[in-house]
């Protein structure tokens, strides 16, 4: 039994993984099929997944309410919307017209709105971290002002150059540089995955 | 008032509730932050549902027996609920954490390891930009050179060509701030477009 | 072998062969240096700090798939929460995927645990709250406001929330680390946070908290690799502006 | 004086905020035409749909969501509209939960033009899994969508895999582009071209370098080249100006809080140097 709680969970990692992995690199018919499986079950296993967590939300806002803590009240409207959108989708499908009305005139206008919101954060946090406190802060202040200037057309219309020094520091140095963060982030993302492949990995579901 | 009237001064509460927050927090604010992550948990649940059916339980009732594995596995996750049971739960889990595992790793070693050597490798020295180009790969990688310290041999040096590193990056970091501010500010535009066009009529 | 992928199965098998020595060679006792990273020394400041202010630590993942970066953070989540298990501070996760949810319901639980502090663990501190990235964003900002956390940490796969949490937890003051292999989101944390990981400094954090053989011989492995790619990289340049292309043409075997 | 400065050094976010709208808004009541460069990317995407055969086979994969519409959509319809003067047949994809409506309208655009739905183009349905659907795509398409089924659409049955496409057009402002060139480009070779949101074009460029992507359209200023390119009247090119003017407004709060900053410095330096008082 302590296999089954301790040990499964690891080793039927370790199978998921490496099947998925080697499908990569050998072409057997069985291994190819194993991989597709496993991608399907995750796909589907996703599914429930999602669909657990709106119950974990639905269990957190049920408590707030029973404990009366700070404007719980508001976790009814929350409740309220939860289960009366998902009892119009299930049923009555996601074509029903009331289902359409409501994502495009409130869904999509919150959603839109709220990412908005990080048009005037990036503002604020541009003007505290562009200052030239030190040389690393000079570099990241000169290659942003210039940059800026060179995205828009009036930038270009005071001196036509920023939009060459904007291209040549977004083809050069970023580039360069992105390319050098992203192979090194590569390997870490491997050296991880590995760690879980090879069934070394215990710590995450061994507890208890 | 019909219908599409009303749905646009939905939009528009919805649009003034959200900018107030950049105010302060206020219970207009609250009430359609509750309201929104509601109806996003209901949406992003519906699709979870509609998936299970028909991904899983209608093509393996027509046959496709291999998907048992993805409806058992389901049904454990359900245990989650019983807190006696719940260890039950972890058994997908570890199937799941091992093809996401997989999954990134083969990424990883493809499309953002191997090609991207493959691409510098083979980059002919002919112009200065393509020389610094290399330079400063080679630079930004060193930087992320772990297993040594102060008293390892060429510990200093691979440290001083991290430092080159580590300034190309910020050049870098501020060239993507600078690119990216242009990018959120459209967003606004978007919706201040909303706002005073279909919603005022102050545009035509 | 399916076609072009030999060289790079032989890469993967001398990863692991690498990862495996070292492994081996730091369980015996053989030194490991590592070099500082100032974001993962800054962890226990930001524990701390919520301790003497008496308020929560706020962790988030952001709203990316379950990859490499949520492995990794893992090993971090693990540490914060047994710190703050032991140092009777609240710890919030939020989340936004069903299966990482899961997940750290496990670590959180099982850290509090191994704390013996098995009866402090509050099951509503871990919370899910929507993959739909503006509907997470709207819920953090709220919990910002109205629970105050002292530290926010977000290591995982960010997305365009990285910007507006760090702008956010900037706004009620709390310590700020961020890190994440999501090349494109590192210039926000950059801005907004007072530490930072940078790409693969995220995952080597394991490595540097716990110095367990295990997760050494992974940093090791991943030297390695960076020291190759840096030869066949220099190598075939300098090669190919010769007009010999024979490193890339092994590379695509 | 001091008090001044300091108070230069940490401006109010609320009135940065203010006028931050009122750059924006300025604008859209009184344009005022300042010019627009055509990048070598939008060009190159261009360029790709325009060297399509006649009928050609195309996929469009899109995430796009409310976040990202303001940047993503006036994209999207500019090349969806190109696709069609191709008399292209479209798989239309939606890859994200928030997706599937826009697809509807892209399809309600193609119907209204007399395109016919199941021949000149489908929609497949959304479904969960990330990369892992892009795994599953690569890997075989027609187990990937099991739920259509042989005889529902003529166009889906022509279609054996991802190698029959002529083209691959991946939209999105996050990770769906490495997964295309992961796991598609990868594997069949076929051209890629990426709608994306501005942000996330410092990490795709490398992509555009090492020409696994033929080509790139990012964010607004994007969608106004490929507008002025393709001769479609722009959604997007009314936006510019308004974004031209708050980057001004930035720039200069950038600028004045290091005024301010290096004024303070070199006063305190002064006062060190003359020995306190």
């Amino acid at each position: 039994m302590k296999f089954v709680r301790s040990s499964l969970p690891i080793y039927l990692g370790v199978v998921g993984g490496a099947v998925v992995l080697l499908a990569y690199f050998l072409t057997p018919k069985l291994l190819q099929d194993l991989s597709k499986w496993f991608g399907e079950w995750r796909m589907t296993l996703a599914a429930f997944a999602l669909t657990l967590g709106a119950g974990n939300l639905l269990r957190i806002h049920a408590n707030r309410i029973r404990l009366k803590r700070e404007s719980f009240a508001f976790s009814y409207v929350l409740i309220f919307f939860l289960i009366g959108y998902i009892v119009l989708g299930t049923f009555w499908g996601r074509t029903h017209p009331l289902y359409s009305y409501i994502f495009d005139n409130a869904y999509q206008p919150l959603s839109a709105t709220v990412f908005s919101i990080n048009a005037f954060y990036i503002s604020t946090a541009c003007y505290r971290a562009f200052r030239a406190r030190n040389l690393q802060a000079a570099v990241l202040l000169i290659a942003g002002v210039v940059v800026m200037l060179g995205k828009v057309g009036i930038g270009y219309a005071i001196w036509p150059g920023f939009a060459t020094v904007t291209d040549w520091i977004m083809n050069v140095p970023n580039s360069a540089a992105m390319r050098g963060i992203n192979m090194a982030a590569a390997l870490g993302a491997l050296g991880v995955s590995l760690r879980v492949i090879l069934g070394l990995e215990r710590g995450h579901l061994g507890g208890e | 008032m019909d219908l599409a009237v009303l749905g646009v001064w939905i939009a528009a509460f919805c649009t003034l509730a959200v900018y107030s927050f950049l105010y302060g927090d206020n219970p207009v604010f609250k009430f359609a932050e509750h309201a929104f992550v509601g109806l996003a948990a209901a949406h992003v649940a519906v699709m979870g549902i509609e998936n299970m059916r028909n991904r899983a339980w209608e093509p393996f009732v027509a046959g496709q027996w291999w998907l048992l594995g993805a409806l058992i596995g389901g049904v454990m996750l359900l245990t989650r609920w019983f807190p006696s049971v719940r260890w039950i739960s972890r058994i997908p889990l570890g199937f799941m954490m091992g093809v996401a595992a997989g999954m990134a790793a083969r990424r990883a070693i493809e499309s953002e390891f191997w090609k991207q050597i493959i691409s510098t490798a083979g980059m002919k020295l002919d112009t200065l930009d393509n020389v610094l180009y290399l330079v400063i790969v080679l630079c930004t990688l060193s930087y992320f050179l772990f297993a040594f310290n102060d008293r390892t041999r060429f510990g200093g040096a691979i440290k001083s060509v991290g430092v080159v590193g580590q300034y190309v990056m910020m050049i870098a970091f501020g060239a993507s701030l600078g690119a990216t501010i242009m990018a959120r500010l459209s967003l606004v535009i978007a919706r201040l477009d909303f706002l005073f066009r279909n919603w005022l009529h102050l545009l035509d | 072998m399916a076609k072009g992928m030999t060289s790079m199965f032989c890469f993967l098998v001398a990863f692991a062969a690498v990862f495996w020595v070292f492994v081996r060679r730091t369980a015996q006792g053989l030194p490991s240096p590592i070099r500082r990273i100032g974001g993962l020394d800054a962890l226990d400041e930001a524990v701390g700090r919520c301790t003497e202010m008496g308020r929560p630590v706020h962790y988030t993942f952001g709203i990316g798939e379950m990859d490499g970066n949520v492995l990794a953070s893992f090993d971090v989540l693990s540490y914060v929460s047994g710190q703050c298990a032991r140092m009777d501070t609240d710890i919030i996760v939020t989340n936004a995927l069903g299966e990482v949810q899961m997940m750290t319901e496990e670590i959180v639980r099982a850290a509090y645990v191994n704390a013996g502090k098995a009866d402090s663990y509050q099951p509503d501190n871990v919370r899910f709250i929507s993959n739909v990235q503006t509907a997470y964003m709207s819920a953090i900002l709220g919990i910002f406001q109205r629970e105050r956390p002292g530290a926010n940490l977000m290591l995982g796969p960010f997305f365009a929330e990285s910007m507006m949490l760090s702008e956010a937890g900037q706004q009620i003051g709390a310590i700020q680390i961020g890190g994440t292999g999501r090349t494109i989101q590192i210039p926000f944390f950059v801005a907004a946070c007072d530490y930072t990981l940078i790409g693969d400094e995220l995952f080597v954090a394991g490595a540097y908290i716990g110095r367990k053989p295990l997760q050494m011989g992974a940093i090791y492995a991943q030297d390695f690799g960076k020291w190759l790619s840096l030869v066949l990289m220099a190598v075939g340049s300098v090669l190919a502006t010769m007009g010999i292309n024979s490193v890339v043409t092994l590379l695509k075997k | 004086m001091d008090d001044f400065l300091t108070r230069m050094q940490n401006i109010d976010r609320r009135i940065i905020y203010t006028v931050v709208f009122i750059v924006l808004a300025v604008p859209m009541f009184k344009p005022m035409g300042l010019p627009l460069k055509i990048t070598r990317e939008t060009k190159a995407s261009y360029d790709a749909i325009e060297a399509l055969p006649e009928g050609a086979l195309v996929m469009f994969a899109t995430a796009n969501a409310p976040g990202t519409q303001a940047e993503l959509e006036p994209q999207s319809i500019a090349v969806v509209k190109h696709l069609m003067r191709k008399n292209a047949k479209i798989v239309f994809n939606p890859v994200a939960a928030e997706s599937p409506r826009y697809c509807d309208r892209y399809r309600e655009m193609m119907a209204a033009a007399g395109f016919e739905e199941g021949v000149d183009f489908i929609q497949l349905p959304y479904q969960a899994g990330g990369e892992t659907l892009y795994v599953a795509m690569g890997t075989d398409l027609k187990s990937a969508y099991v739920m259509i089924q042989p005889g529902q659409y003529e166009l889906w049955d022509s279609i054996d895999g991802m190698q029959d496409f002529d083209l691959f057009v991946d939209c999105g402002g996050g990770e769906t582009q490495r997964w295309a060139i992961g796991h598609i480009e990868a594997k069949y070779h076929i051209p890629h071209i990426t709608l994306i949101t501005a942000v996330i074009l410092a990490v795709v460029q490398p992509y555009f370098t090492s020409r696994q992507f033929s080509g790139i359209v990012s964010g607004l200023n994007g969608a106004a080249e490929y507008e002025v390119l393709a001769g479609f009247p722009g959604l997007a090119a009314s936006g510019m100006d308004a974004q031209s003017l708050g980057h001004l407004w930035v720039i200069f709060t950038i600028v004045l809080g290091n005024v301010a900053y290096f004024i303070t410095k070199a006063g305190k330096a002064a006062k060190a140097r003359g020995g306190g008082d």
